[in-house]
């Protein structure tokens, strides 16, 4: 039976907190090298974030929202994909577009206020869009759009949100025109348990997320978003059923991956105004990184020298990237008039002309105090 | 020589949509009840029959998800002509054309752009329910990134609307639904576009120029011809883009006149008549004579149909408001 | 069991085609006077439909939307609520606004183009909005501020929307809402099968609406919408449940009435564009009004005598509701300015007198011409 | 003698959400994250834990939800302030605000009424993400039936937000957070209120007349004091209600000084700037001396915090076009 048509309800899982394979439960087909990247990558964005949240504090970056504790979700599902498939991230996906191959400079680069960092040539991948749900009409359209211009070798288009995001109404639409359009979509529900402060049984009275999917006439699975195996097998059985013709479904799929963010909303909150330590402390014991670790080290795929040996590589990896996006240039400041359309209007080319004379008469030292 | 037809202003739509999409198999028409019903104004008619039911789609009843999901195809390499039945429910959708449609180039450097065209009937006079008659082409005109059309002829209809449709940036397309049948017009039969952010002159005169566009293009020329009996010259000036702006023509006229009207049918706080007004002394201070008189919808609601036609600018008030200018 | 608690899937019934009682149903308790009228309200409301469409066809009034073959769900719901409860319509409502005692005089006063038809003062009925969906939220909105103000004296809020509206993101908001803040709402959803000429299969890939409830944690019923002993009953349960506080449930509950718009979606439309005589006869089959003189004469309720009795009644009310309707006089031109704000601002003020000198110069045909 | 404290603009929010809240029982707050947490600016501190979960309500992430019910509860008499947590989120809830906020007491004739404020952060300065930053009064002032108010000192703060909570009908209310915790001011305990609709004379001058709010108060001061070292004089109006807008005190300083810049960080293009010029242009026309300067933002999508900077009119470029108009 595919995990899919299980009950809601009950929640797939492969590892247990200790890292031991479930009872009953199948371990996907991966290579040992396959599983060890999945350590590796979740390893990198942990490290990645603790760094980011530390550039933010030292005022060499913006707001910034951290994503550890949420490693399993982003990278389990993002493995699941194939090459050509589609991402729709929200703004906390850094490791999700990690294994999508964005760098980790542009990330950062982003973050620190410069829209090239979303400039992802070559990658099937979004833009971050601020505006909560609103990428998940995007994703459903283009999901739509390859019905209608790929013939049968469609692409999977896998859509990120959190459980805040169910409340939108463009979540509503978004799954409701993918069910009438049998688009070929996944829906990733990060449900980390939180809205900035809003909890979760706060944003809905439903049981769970997963089973918002009846509504749209598809399947909804809720898996432990803090197992990467179980994600893993999750988000590749939906993206298959998204790519092959059912007679018998609906393509898209809801994913509701429960999980939880360990740190604060962004570096501009502060999560002990609203929530406890004890709970905190309880989802760390389900900590996605010792456990996928002790799972490998249990079947003898890693040992101190292959952890070590990742350790390093993480860390050389971001602080390269951390380099690199300190080494790039401000955006030339007329930048900003070169986006608005294809080209520009009359209107823009004065208000640009005007902008250079005030660079000219005061200097940019004068403008940007 | 290419025939023509004679055409309605809503059969240009309809001719207009049709020659894009049988030239560009990429264009497509989505909306409520777009398809089999051939719209309600029967803007769509015959299309379903022609492209079939995946270039003419008939959505479920979810304006932002018609123009969420439309950003999503565009990006896609589609371009699609998403209808919003009437303008007063382009609402719903309002996140999606000002946060996405209007800023997807600049959040990927270009790389993603949005060719898509939002149509939508708009403005009063016919008689409708209540939020079936508002012009609010200033809002749309206000967000960067957004360009605005509204044509007042058959042909312009036709030609604007494939002008529009290539464009590889989203156009709020508003159609006129007052004179969607008040007159035909002889339309090419080919394919044929009239370029975005060019106004037309409809009438040429020396004394007053009147700004203006859509519905209040024939009244203001009413106007202008009455006018004209006493002596008194209108230039009429059918602005046709509300953005990009054609200011150079606003200018010359203004320059040469030296006093002017403008009229819509918005609310007067906040309408482009302001916008216009503020560009006009900024650039042709030293030649202005008399203050600018809007001529505009008034600050209320719009109101149901026994009331509106006191709402609507039409002849009378505009001529009221040319000898106004004239005689300052 | 109550019948909010069946199966979505399981339509609840009272009267079969035939209006004979559907085995195992219970007749809900009404009085014959109470049966009687009602079945006088649907006729009223048909009438009154019938004769709107002339006088739109006539010109004697604008475009108007019709209701006939939704008399069971509008009379059968309307008459289920308590007096102080608080109704939000549609557009179409015209029935069940009468049953809450509106003026018809009033609602043609409406469709005539004056606002003043939609200030009904002294009323529990919040004025028609033509949004589609948007009601939703208001009606969830006065519900809950009816658990923050009334105490334990609360009223039910009831909501009518089509099957259309259900794919709007304001239906998906303010059933959230509701569920959320657990508020005495009843969500009375006409699937009329179209949405202008959308099917109701276009609209969502759900089985039924009434499983949408499930979403939002509270429950659905489908009930046969052109049987209307089941209306009421499923709604009297639906109002009772919405201001009893049940420990075990919520006290919103969403109703999907399945039944059929005979006519045009409104009189600028024509439905022969968009479906098949065909299906319109096989609903008419259903038709509310003979199945329930049926059954009221299988009964020994009604007669000839009666039925005629009602016939008069009706008919001389609507001719009576037209008449003073088209005698009516015009609103004051001046009438726009005076609800934008409780006070005239300065600008108002000046436009106002604008209008008036308009007016002076120019005399009221010219304006209107 | 009353007592005062020194506030900040963000702590003068919640002192006045507070002081109407104790002074009226069916004043309540609500939006995302504004009970528990205090809100992301803290705007609503320390309210959940005096006045409970009732009156300070933390709702689902949805903002038409936010609006719309808060429209309902309005019309069953409570009188909710609904926050959105910026003013770039509040295009979900176009719709309930257009179409039904401003509509409401239209519709039923005065019936049901709105007495609701929508807050929210506005405008930009501060390293934020996309969509923080943008400033779109000129939207909400467009619709007849809203009434749009921008404090830019604390002490106003309180007077504005308690008188519009006590309008009986909608009010956008738009809080610059750019200048949220920039300066301090002494604000009274006890709770009074700003009128609606009056604008402030921040700086007396008699050459040039500078209108702006907002944000942009701050640096217009800036920019007049460093004219006046030249011998410039000008006066700088703080509109603080953008509609209904004291278009008294405009003409009454125009005809004055015969010459005006206006400042907003809004784009040019449909921004209020043109509407403050065309009523200008239209009753004081004989008065002109000079083009009305619009110092506005460009005509582009908020840039990302690295060109912000470049975005925002500043004193600088404020100066210029004081010494531009003053020269002409
Ligand atoms: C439309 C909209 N409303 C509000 C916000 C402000 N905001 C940013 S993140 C957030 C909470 C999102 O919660 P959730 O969807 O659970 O995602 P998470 O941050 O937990 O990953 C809010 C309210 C926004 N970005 N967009
Ligand atoms: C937001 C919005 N979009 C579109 C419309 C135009 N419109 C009016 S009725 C209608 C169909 C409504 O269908 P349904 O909800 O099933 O109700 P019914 O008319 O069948 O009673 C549409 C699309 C509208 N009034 N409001
Ligand atoms: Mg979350
Ligand atoms: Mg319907």
């Amino acid at each position: 039976m595919s995990t899919l048509q299980r009950d809601p309800d009950d929640r797939v899982r492969v590892l247990d907190e200790d890292g031991r394979v479930v009872d009953g439960a199948e371990v996907p087909d991966l290579s040992d090298e396959e599983l060890v990247e999945m350590y590796r990558q979740m390893r990198l964005a942990r490290h990645f974030d603790q760094r980011a949240v530390s550039l933010q504090r030292q005022g060499r970056m913006g707001t910034y929202p951290p994503l550890s504790g949420q490693e399993a979700a982003q990278v389990g599902s993002a493995a699941a994909m194939d090459d050509d498939d589609w991402m729709f991230p929200s703004y906390r996906e850094h490791g999700a577009a990690y294994v999508r191959g964005v760098d980790l400079a542009q990330t950062l680069r982003y973050w620190m206020g410069d829209e090239r960092g979303n400039a992802l040539e070559g990658l099937n991948i979004f833009p971050v869009a601020v505006p909560i749900a609103t990428q998940i009409l995007h994703a459903t359209g283009a999901a739509w759009a390859s019905n209608l211009k790929d013939g049968d070798d469609r692409n999977a288009f896998l859509c990120y949100f959190g459980d805040g995001a169910t409340s939108e109404g463009d979540f509503h639409e978004g799954l409701n025109f993918a069910g009438v359009f049998d688009a070929p979509a996944v829906f990733f529900c990060n449900n980390n348990q939180w809205a900035i402060s809003v909890p979760r049984e706060r944003q809905t009275a439903s049981e769970t997320l997963a089973q918002k999917a009846d509504a749209y006439g598809f399947e909804g699975v809720q898996v432990d978003g803090m197992d990467p195996l179980a994600v893993y097998q999750v988000t590749r059985e939906a993206i298959e059923k998204a790519k092959a013709a059912d007679p018998d479904g609906l393509r898209p799929t809801l994913i509701e991956a429960v999980q939880y963010r360990f740190g604060a909303h962004t570096t501009a909150d502060d999560p002990s105004v609203y929530r406890d330590e004890e709970e905190v402390e309880k989802w760390k014991a389900k900590d996605p990184i010792p456990r996928l670790e002790s799972y490998l080290r249990n079947t003898g795929v890693l040992d101190d020298e292959g952890v070590d040996a990742v350790t390093q590589s993480v860390e050389d990896e971001v602080a390269e990237a951390i380099t690199e996006a300190e080494s790039f240039e401000r955006p030339e400041a007329t930048d900003m008039f070169d986006y608005v359309f294809e080209e520009r209007t009359e209107r823009l080319e004065e208000q640009r002309a005007h902008l250079q004379r005030l660079r000219e008469r005061h200097g940019d030292e004068e403008l940007l105090e | 020589m290419s025939s023509t037809q004679n055409l309605t202003l809503v059969q240009a739509v309809r001719d207009g949509l049709k020659s894009e999409m049988q030239r560009d198999d990429d264009v497509l028409v989505m909306g409520e009840d777009v398809g089999k019903n051939g719209g309600v104004f029967r803007a769509t008619e015959g299309l379903y029959d022609e492209f079939g039911e995946d270039r003419v789609i008939d959505t479920p009843l979810a304006e932002s998800g018609i123009v969420g999901t439309a950003i999503g195809m565009a990006a896609y390499g589609l371009k699609p002509v998403p209808e919003i039945q009437f303008s007063g429910f382009m609402y719903p959708a309002f996140d999606q054309i000002i946060s996405h449609a209007a800023r997807m180039r600049t959040r990927s450097r270009g790389r993603f752009t949005c060719p898509l065209v939002v149509r939508a009937p708009y403005g009063g006079g016919i008689r409708a329910p209540e939020h079936h008659s508002e012009s609010k082409e200033a809002f749309y005109a206000h967000e960067a990134g957004l360009k605005v059309v509204i044509p007042s002829t058959p042909y312009d209809t036709k030609g604007l609307l494939a002008a529009s449709i290539r464009d590889p940036d989203p156009v709020i397309f508003l159609e006129p639904k007052l004179i969607y049948r008040a007159f035909r017009e002889e339309v090419p039969d080919d394919d044929y576009t009239v370029e975005l952010g060019e106004a037309a002159v409809r009438r040429e005169g020396s004394d007053i120029s009147l700004f203006t566009w859509g519905a209040m293009t024939r009244p203001s020329i009413q106007a202008a011809e009455s006018v004209a009996e006493d002596g008194i010259d209108v230039e009429v000036i059918d602005l046709r883009t509300l953005k990009p702006m054609d200011t150079d023509a606003i200018l010359e006229s203004f320059e040469k006149t030296g006093r002017a009207v403008v009229v819509h049918e918005a609310p007067k706080t906040g309408g482009l008549a302001g916008e216009i007004t503020a560009t006009i002394q900024e650039e042709a201070l030293l030649y202005q004579e008399a203050p600018v008189n809007r001529v505009t919808g008034f600050d209320v609601p719009y109101p149901l149909y026994a009331l509106e036609d006191y709402y609507m600018p039409e002849d009378t008030r505009i001529e009221d408001a040319i000898r106004e200018t004239y005689e300052f």
